[in-house]
């Protein structure tokens, strides 16, 4: 059984090194360089330059000093923003992010789930026609398109929020909402679903037959099995979420990781691409593990099969 | 005779679907009395799935019980709330069911799931109901108890399975058990297993059984007493040596001759029944076997028959038994209509 | 009991109590359950009218997606203006651009400004009257009488080539001549007032030579222009086209540009802040009174609100048409999101049924493939693939000369590759499930036993039975395509200038959010009404394809 | 019984093993045995009914006859002709001599083709009606004709299988194998998934083809008293090996193995007062997965006669036991405590444990059925058995 988590762990190790890998040679299949794009500079300042990087050294001993630098968590410097580098970057970035996903995470569990089951329990009645309703409204309006309708109602027409900005606790309330509605609205329709689905199923009936007060077949029975799908979703999003939304910091003008990225892509700051790109996936790939070993706590079956 | 357990009077339930009504049970009336085991036969559509789980007031939306009473030890069960219902369930009723691959919650031990339904209905500790329930399962037969019933069901096979479903349901000593199909899904040596056991627990512990299957000789195994069902209606009900040995509906008839006797020559030809089903969404208006019988009459299209009373234990819903109708051998005439 | 009939039925009627069915196909039925669903009939429309929206809409718009006119720029659908005169109303801008429309809300003229009094803070606005105007090659042409010239010069990059404007003033009307010379050197700046050849160094411009015209009584007293060189070109006045018979010259090129007049309705913009130094202007000049003059009435307030005609949907910050802009690009999402569908649905279908149909390792080590990408954030790779593949550029030596065979896709081209060929995974595991279950099932079995061959099977059996979750899956990719277009474009890595998509509308409005919102909602309200029908749609079709309805 | 019977299909040997190893670097590979050396023969025109609970490779069986799956190993000799080895394109002319009839009557007909064309596919295949005048219409003559003989009406040449209840998809399923008049139909699981009172007339039908075209039938089925009614002969499999194979009248009144008459005394008899009830041999614990299935015996984990006995005199075990195999999980009666599990070796220790908890006897397992495969030999005419200890169970000489 510990036999499974290891396995597990060292796929993960090795989805990282992939990632790391695929990302790096893409980069690198740009030609020309990071430094010939803009202003034509002179060979000697370009030499001078690829020596600093160690760009002159052959494409593999660049990529085998990149790997070590990954295993020391190092991931260079910044082209583009002299002095810095990109570890420093993450750090910079990352706390906003993760402040804002962090609070989307638990807006959308605390309050995606219980629709779900409520929508769920009361189907075809009017509440699951309300939440459906708006459930389908969330993920079909574009994370931009919610965010900029927010900051317009809520921080133009009314003034209740800041538009920009998290200098106060309500200049959190945008962009976290934002960020949740699309994840919230699809959790509450797969938690819905789900739930739909487990309380057809046999054991259900069983445990019906068996006396159990409904609560209980609720809350004991059809919800753990019924948060199995849930769970799979869940995990990578929190990941995707937590690393910042490019959109929503954009729209929003937050300092975060997803500002950053997009920034660097469009300054073509290509360590900071890499960087960037191994950190958020790397993080992504850690939190399906992280998914997968809750799984595995959930529903016995998963390690006895493998 | 013994005291009437159950009485089930003008049941009738449907399910609403989309593409409209499907009237699985359409107006039936039966009775149990204690200690009998009551077997109900029919095919797929015939209604006695849903006859069952309408006792136990398990009918899911869109499914209504749209009429009748089901008075178990005196109390109407269809005017019981929710909660009153659940009190029964498990404690005075239970059931098993078809599938028992399916019927166990996969995420929880067996044990848990088994500690749950005793603790529910009686004051036991959970240390108490544990032993309990290792106690039941030794008797059902689980060679090792002790440690199994701290397994997943997924370590469990079909047919152990199926004996925790069965010691789970008699774990509060239930006056009724209602099994549905409980072996269709095992193997025919697993099949004989469960079979000897129910008849074991039958035994040992009084309790009265409705067993619901499609396999006639299951009910031939285990039952006291037979409903042959079709159409979401009873089509005969007696004895089970009435049902076997002197079957008076044209239905009873049929099934008998189309299924092969063990011992008999094999160049003997099978007699089926021809045709199909009626679809239960529009079920024809009269006798749901008419088209099939090789005896309908213009009445047998527009009516359906009333239950005639053959003898003190069985009845037959056909209109052959009417006095009027013409005389067909092999079928009793009636006065008496239930 | 009333009397009973025991006849016996004869045996032909009792058959017929067989119940009798109506035929119908598979796609009849599924079209036949679609149908009774009234949400995903709903979706239904509302995909076919965005279709119809994208094909259509264009041909019925004046105007082009890169059309651009700054003077109308950010025009909202919804106008305040100023009734200065009978059925003259005056729209002025948030940019201080002064447009005329009529009662029906029509654009009727521009104004320019022409004199701003900054100490005073009053601007001068005139009409301004379009003409075309024609190249021609060397001859002579009539210019209206008293006309006196003014020159202006600079350099078109639009057009790469040099004009000299010369003003010509016959004290009733101010004409521009567009002087364009071919060959000409690079001039950088603005002159006025000069004279021709004074203001333009080292370009040696031909004589203007006005002389009377009289082989056109109409034209009594006019001047003309004459030129040796054969590229000239010249004007026509705002009411007469080109004489028919105007000799020696011969027209080179059709509509080029437009020649603007300025009347002498000047319009007078007065921000009523008089005395005030700019330091002291309130934030935003949102308290600010304006007064316009128009032929020395004035008005101060804002008389009526009507809907833009012109632009139904206003204008974006360069002047174009909003409508336009979502009309085209609405061509550009749908077709970015059905190419890149359809290039994942193949590249999906193709992976997907050869590891199904394999099976064994082959299944395996694909599947597993396929694995590893999906544990790979996808939007991540993307943005990477969008980044190398506008840099990436292939050349080859082909018979000893370089040629180079791909250089920097366009964002069009790039975001079609980048999704095409990520977002393959998920039809190829479903195709892969599909044949992996329809190959085991009897059908098909009972068809090998037959010795029907592979092809068959697969035309006759696998695929009509695996279109419909295929369709359903396409249903649902074609809505989620477009909502990362849009995403990409959003964040200003897709599809690039002047093409636009909904994403790049919305993109491109964002900095005018608070001002000019409408600019956001229409392609905002694009996106999220065709996601809607897709999803509908989608939704509808799953469960009019569902097996687990079909039997019974 | 007729001694110049000829036998249609041979099954000499015959393997399928399937590869279930999950993933591509498991060290263990999981290897379903699913028939594991089977022999049977099938004489012309007669019903050879096989029958075994679910995975004991019947089906595969049949399967592989008709080449769905390419055998492991073995022969299938039909006519003569080595189906096993034969190339794709060799085995086309055989594909219109055996025919195959399904289970499921929902999946064994393909939704999105009229009943037409999912009969006329064989017809078409194998150009049957290639140098007819018009083969057109001999081909829509042939389907009428043959839908008439399974009870259907021409006019519904022209529907689809999901406007017909299950019996009459199973009766088009029976037109689409006629249709190419073949030799052997290999009938998996026919009318299991039918309602009783259907089954009949499907059984009746295949009856009536049998007598009047002479065909000869594989009838693959888990319902043993369909199976009887209708096979001449019946091979009894249990976890891919054949057990018993005999005439079906020999086989119910006198069944030989252990597995055999398990199987036979379960069956519900429908008959209240039946006198088989007070006699039924109730098997204990469930068939065994048959993925890297030990040697031996397969039924050997269930088999009543796959033990002895060994009591013990004085009260002690060390020495007659210590490295002979349990046949039964052995609890301490007076702890509860576990001594030792099914199958495993008894050690000294054990040994001594047995004797300190006062046992006065042990089962263990007898070594041959758990070490030594057993052949199918003929033990009376034409009835033969693959056990061990069949004479001593039955008491023959």
């Amino acid at each position: 059984m510990g036999n499974y988590y290891i396995k597990r762990l060292i796929s993960v190790f090795f989805t990282i090194i992939l990632i790391a890998t695929i990302t790096f040679f893409l980069m690198r299949a740009i030609p020309g360089g990071p430094f010939t794009r803009e202003r034509p500079v002179s060979p000697a300042i370009l030499e001078n330059l690829e020596k600093k990087y160690n760009l002159d050294d052959p494409l593999i001993i660049q990529y085998l000093n990149y790997m070590k630098g990954l295993a020391t968590f190092d991931l260079g410097p910044s082209f583009k923003i002299l002095g810095t580098t990109v570890n420093e970057l993450i750090v910079e970035g990352f706390p906003t992010s993760a402040k804002i996903g962090g609070l989307a995470a638990i807006l959308i569990v605390s309050v995606g789930v219980p629709i779900g089951i409520i929508s769920a329990l009361k189907q075809n009645s009017i509440i699951d026609y309300i939440v459906m309703f708006g459930a389908t409204l969330g993920v079909t309006l574009p994370s931009f398109v919610l965010a900029t309708g927010i900051i317009y109602i809520f921080a133009v027409k009314y003034e209740l929020i800041p538009p920009t900005g998290l200098g106060s606790w309500k200049g959190y309330i945008g962009p976290v909402i934002a960020l949740s509605g699309y994840s919230l609205s699809f959790v509450a329709r797969l938690t819905r679903s789900s739930m739909l689905e487990v309380l057809r199923q046999d054991y259900v009936r069983t445990a019906r037959a068996n006396g159990i007060s409904e609560f209980k077949v609720i809350a004991k029975h059809a919800l753990k099995n019924a948060l199995i799908p849930v769970i799979t979703y869940v995990g990578p999003m929190i990941a995707a979420i937590l690393t910042g939304s490019f959109v929503i910091e954009k729209v929003f003008d937050l300092p975060g990781m997803g500002t950053y990225f997009v920034d660097s892509v469009s300054n073509r700051d290509y360590t900071v691409i890499i960087g960037m790109t191994v950190f958020y996936a790397a993080f992504y790939v850690v939190m399906v593990f992280l998914v997968d070993v809750a799984y595995s706590l959930i529903d016995p079956r998963i390690k006895l099969d493998s | 005779m013994n005291k009437k357990l159950l009485e089930v009077k003008n049941l009738k339930t449907s399910f609403y679907t989309h593409l409209g009504e499907v009237q699985a049970v359409r107006g039936i009336s039966f009775e149990l009395e204690e200690g009998g085991v009551l077997g109900i036969v029919g095919e797929s559509g015939s209604g006695k799935s849903v006859t069952s789980l309408s006792i136990m007031r398990l009918i899911d939306s869109p499914g209504v019980i749209k009429e009748g009473e089901i008075i178990f030890d005196g109390v109407d069960l269809t005017k019981l709330k929710k909660s009153e219902i659940a009190d029964y369930r498990g404690n005075e009723i239970s059931m098993i069911f078809q599938d028992p691959m399916t019927s166990l919650n996969p995420v929880y031990k067996i044990k848990n799931q088994m500690i749950e339904v005793i603790k529910r209905h009686t004051d036991m500790t959970t240390a108490e109901a544990l032993e309990r329930a290792i106690d039941l399962l030794k008797q059902v037969g689980i060679p090792d108890p002790v440690a199994q019933i701290n397994d997943y069901p997924h370590q469990f096979s079909g047919g152990m399975r199926q004996r925790a479903l069965i010691a789970t349901a008699i774990s509060c000593n239930p006056r009724l058990l209602i099994a549905d199909e409980p072996t269709t899904a095992l193997d025919v040596t697993i099949q004989a297993q469960i079979l000897e056991l129910l008849k074991q627990l039958q035994k040992d512990t009084g309790m009265s059984i409705i067993l619901i299957t499609h396999d006639l000789g299951v009910i031939a195994e285990v039952s006291t007493n037979v409903i042959v069902m079709y159409g979401g209606l009873i089509m005969e009900k007696g004895t089970v040596q009435d049902i076997f040995y002197n079957p008076q509906h044209p239905y009873t008839k049929g099934l008998h001759k189309s299924i092969p006797k063990p011992h008999a020559k094999n160049d003997e030809r099978l007699i089926p029944i021809k045709g199909s089903p009626p679809d239960l969404m529009n079920p024809p208006s009269g006798c749901p076997f008419s088209s099939r019988c090789d005896f309908a009459m213009e009445v047998c299209l527009t009516d359906a028959a009333p239950g005639y009373k053959i003898s003190d234990s069985q009845s037959s819903a056909c209109w052959l038994h009417d006095a009027e109708s013409p005389v067909v051998e092999g079928f009793k005439k009636s006065k008496e209509v239930l | 009991m009333s009397k009973k009939d025991f006849r016996f039925v004869k045996k032909e009627s009792n058959l017929d109590l067989e119940q009798a069915r109506v035929s119908l196909t598979y796609w009849q039925d599924v079209w036949r359950r679609l149908k009774k669903n009234k949400m995903a009939m709903f979706g239904l429309l509302i995909v076919a009218s965005i279709v119809l929206f994208a094909i259509f809409g264009p041909l019925f718009t004046d105007f082009d997606y890169k059309d651009q006119e700054l003077l109308l720029r950010n025009l909202p659908p919804k106008l305040e203006v100023y009734e200065v005169e009978d059925n003259v109303f005056i729209h002025r801008t948030e940019a201080y651009n002064l447009i005329e429309f009529n009662e029906e809300g029509y654009v009727v003229d521009l104004l320019e400004q022409v004199t701003i009094d900054e100490a005073n803070k009053i601007y001068y606005y005139s009409y301004i009257k379009e003409f075309e105007y024609l190249l021609v090659e060397g001859g002579a042409f009539p210019l209206p009488a008293g006309v006196t010239l003014d020159a202006e010069a600079f350099y078109s990059e639009v057009w790469g080539i040099a004009l000299i404007n010369v003003l010509a003033d016959d004290g009733d009307n101010q004409v521009i001549i567009h002087y364009v010379h071919p060959n000409s050197p690079f001039l950088s700046g603005n002159q006025t007032n000069g004279t021709v050849a004074d203001t333009i160094e080292g370009l040696v411009v031909d004589q203007f030579v006005f002389t009377d015209d009289i082989s056109n009584p109409d034209l009594a007293d006019n001047y003309t222009i004459k030129s040796d060189r054969t590229a000239l070109f010249m004007i026509l006045d705002m009411e007469k086209t080109l004489p028919p018979n105007t000799e020696g010259i011969r027209v080179l090129k059709g509509k080029l540009s437009h020649i603007k007049i300025f009347s002498e309705d000047i319009l007078i913009l007065d921000f009523g802040l008089r005395g005030l130094d700019s330091s002291e202007k309130p934030e935003g000049y949102e308290d600010v009174e304006y007064i316009i003059t128009y032929k020395g009435k004035e008005t101060t307030k804002i008389t009526d609100t009507f809907s833009n005609k012109t632009y139904p949907w206003g204008t974006d910050f360069l002047g174009r048409d909003v409508l336009t802009r979502v009309m085209y690009g609405a061509r550009i999402s749908l077709l970015v999101a059905l190419i890149a569908t359809l290039v994942n649905f193949l590249i999906g279908i193709t992976y997907g049924s050869i590891s199904g149909f394999f099976g064994g390792s082959v299944d395996n080590i694909m599947m597993r493939i396929v694995d590893i990408i999906n544990s790979i954030p996808l939007v991540l790779y993307v943005i990477l693939l969008m980044v190398v593949l506008r840099e990436f550029v292939i050349d080859v030596e082909i018979f000893g000369k370089n040629r180079v065979i791909f250089n920097g896709a366009d964002g069009f081209t790039t975001i079609i590759i980048a999704l095409g060929s990520v977002y393959w995974t998920g039809m190829a595991r479903l195709v892969r499930g599909q044949v992996l279950s329809l190959k085991e099932q009897e059908y098909v079995l009972a068809a090998r036993t037959i010795g029907v061959s592979n092809r068959k099977i697969i035309y006759r059996h696998l695929i009509p039975n695996a279109l419909g979750p295929i369709i359903v899956s396409m249903t649902m990719m074609i809505p989620s395509a477009v909502f990362t277009e849009a995403f990409l474009s959003f964040i200003g890595i897709g599809v690039s200038a002047p093409q636009a998509s909904w994403g790049t509308l919305a993109n491109e409005a964002l900095g005018g959010i608070t001002r000019y919102t409408y600019q956001l909602v229409y392609p905002s309200l694009a996106i999220a009404i065709t996601m809607l029908g897709f999803n509908f749609l989608g939704d509808g079709l799953r469960d009019a394809l569902d097996p687990r309805l079909r039997k019974g | 019984m007729d001694d110049n019977r000829v036998p249609l299909l041979e099954v000499i040997n015959l393997k399928k093993h399937f590869d279930k190893s999950t993933g591509l670097f498991s060290k263990k590979k999981k290897i379903l045995t699913a028939v594991d050396g089977i022999n049977f023969h099938i004489y012309k025109g007669e019903t050879f009914g096989l029958v075994g609970e679910s995975g004991c490779g019947k089906s595969t069986t049949g399967r592989t006859i008709v080449k769905l799956y390419e055998p492991t190993d073995g022969q299938i000799l039909f006519d003569g002709v080595d189906l096993a080895t034969i190339s794709a394109k060799n085995m086309f002319p055989y594909r219109r001599k055996i025919q195959m009839i399904f289970q499921d009557p929902y999946a064994s007909l393909n939704g999105r083709m009229t009943v037409t064309d999912i009969i006329a596919e064989g017809i078409d295949t194998h150009n049957i009606f290639a140098g007819h005048e018009n083969p057109k219409q001999a081909k829509q003559e042939k389907i009428y004709e043959l839908l008439e003989s399974v009870g259907l009406k021409r006019e519904h040449a022209s529907r689809y299988p999901h406007e017909f209840s299950g019996g009459q998809r199973q009766r088009i399923g029976i037109a689409r194998a006629l249709a190419v008049d073949p030799d052997l139909i290999i009938c998996d699981e026919p009318i299991s998934a039918l309602d009783v009172s259907i089954q009949a007339q499907v059984v009746n039908m295949l009856q009536d083809f049998q007598k009047e075209k002479g065909l000869t039938y594989l009838f693959i089925a888990h319902d043993l008293s369909m199976v009887k009614h209708i096979s001449d002969r019946i091979g009894v499999m249990y976890l891919g090996h054949m057990m018993e194979v005999s005439s079906s009248d020999d086989l119910y009144a006198t069944p030989l193995h252990p597995y055999t008459k398990a199987l036979l005394s379960s069956i519900p008899v429908p008959d209240p007062d039946s006198d088989i009830k007070g006699s039924r041999i109730v098997l204990q614990g469930d068939v065994r997965s048959p993925i890297n299935p030990k040697p031996g015996c397969r039924f050997a984990s269930r088999c009543r006669y796959a033990f002895t006995e060994v009591t013990s005199s004085d009260g002690s075990f060390n020495d007659s036991l210590v490295g002979k195999f349990a046949f039964e999980k052995i609890v301490d009666p007076n702890s509860g405590d576990l001594i030792i599990l099914q199958g495993i070796e008894i050690t000294a220790l054990v040994a001594e444990k047995l004797t300190n908890a006062k046992f006065e006897s042990v089962k263990i397992t007898r070594e041959r059925c758990f070490n030594e495969t057993p052949e199918l030999v003929e033990i009376k005419e034409e009835h033969y058995a693959a056990c061990h200890f069949i004479k001593e169970i039955n008491n023959l000489k």
